[in-house]
């Protein structure tokens, strides 16, 4: 799957197969991975869930709003769901273009619009208790109701 | 009749994933509020709002059948 | 191999785990292909050939510097060498850090130093004949007879 | 005696991957030119020099057993 949510670890090379073409110089790939430590806190594990048959269309719509803004780009997004251990991959983007000025940058959207508009959530469990997490509830304000698309080359 | 569902905290808040609510007419912000006496939600105040998949805006009037999400904060990636 | 020249087609994920650690929330990678087109001249396939003990040692120097810049970093690189195909892996750099935006960064610092200072070289092959690419030939000038490092973050 | 590399368009130039010279007391440079003009190259301006695997300045001094490399601009990546 191209833009997909997964019960299932993801396979990195099959969602980087879905951006190679014959016009791409660059390949660049994030792979979120649960981390230990947070603000000195231990993480144990995750729980992700999604909305997922919206998650999809969200996906879906920043692979679209990448191919408009960055000429040629390929995008191919996978987020896992269920429990995750440290160092489990939750999402996997793969972003393919010509240049590879461009395939950081698009990659670096990518990422920053699942933050704002794709329906997951995480639940952190830690040794002393479980929360879920809502990272923009204190830095991001939607005055229209919801996300806009923003610019991260600013 | 609308099928209503919840995510995340407020899933557990509300202790089930959907409810069937007759919303027909009234405006997602109605719609809202009616929730979070009804269920005594924590906190309404970030949380958007998806019609059939998409978001909406706290204006925009519930139609007969539509799908409406609650959706907490993201924290996705 | 960490640092490492390779004549087989370059394993992603053998380069990925390499990075893996419990404190890293992100990975990057980049991922460079043959591209069919450039400036509008079709490439048949490219020839890759490096100064292989010296290129170990400067990809290895060029991990270095990321542990050095961005704390808690960790790098892999391999480079292929001998004769590419059109969508053929050049080049993996895989990078890890605590947080998103210094994988990014880190990342892209890794290729455009290889760009600098790896002894590695192609000639592209075309249908009407071949040469040695020089990129930097007219761009880059070295003052003091060799390449320094430079802030990628201005 | 030194061992002096040649790789990319140098090494078609001049014909051999890697020539055997006395080069010991010369600066890189002196060594530069004695090639340059001894195998007709092309272009040895953009070209920059490894003494042992590191990159050397033009009045560093070659040493006995040293292996000189003349690096031609990168193009890897």
């Amino acid at each position: 799957m191209k833009f997909g949510i997964s019960k299932e670890p993801i396979n990195i090379q099959e969602v980087i197969d879905h951006v190679v073409q014959r016009n791409a110089g660059a390949i660049t790939t994030f792979i979120g991975t649960v981390r230990e430590l947070t603000k000195g806190k231990k993480t144990l594990f995750l729980i992700y869930e999604a909305y997922e048959s919206m998650a999809i269309k969200k996906l879906e719509q920043i692979g679209t709003e990448i191919r408009e803004r960055w000429q040629g780009a390929e995008v191919a997004i996978v987020h896992r769901v269920g429990k995750l251990d440290i160092t489990d991959v939750a999402v996997v983007i793969a972003v393919s273009t010509p240049h590879r000025a461009d395939a950081y940058e698009a990659n670096r959207y990518a990422i920053e619009r699942i933050k704002e508009i794709v329906p997951i959530w995480k639940k952190e469990h830690w040794e002393d208790g479980q929360e879920w997490i809502g990272d923009q509830l204190e830095k991001v304000s939607y005055p229209e109701g919801k996300p806009e698309a923003k610019h991260l080359d600013e | 009749m609308n099928n209503v569902l919840f995510f995340a905290h407020l899933k557990d808040e509300v202790g089930v994933e959907s409810l069937q609510i007759e919303a027909k007419g009234k405006s997602v912000l109605a719609l809202k509020q009616e929730v979070h006496e009804t269920y005594g939600l924590s906190s309404i105040d970030s949380v958007m709002t998806a019609i059939n998949e998409e978001f909406a805006e706290d204006d925009d009037v519930i139609q007969e059948g539509d799908t409406i999400a609650f959706i907490p904060p993201v924290s996705g990636g």
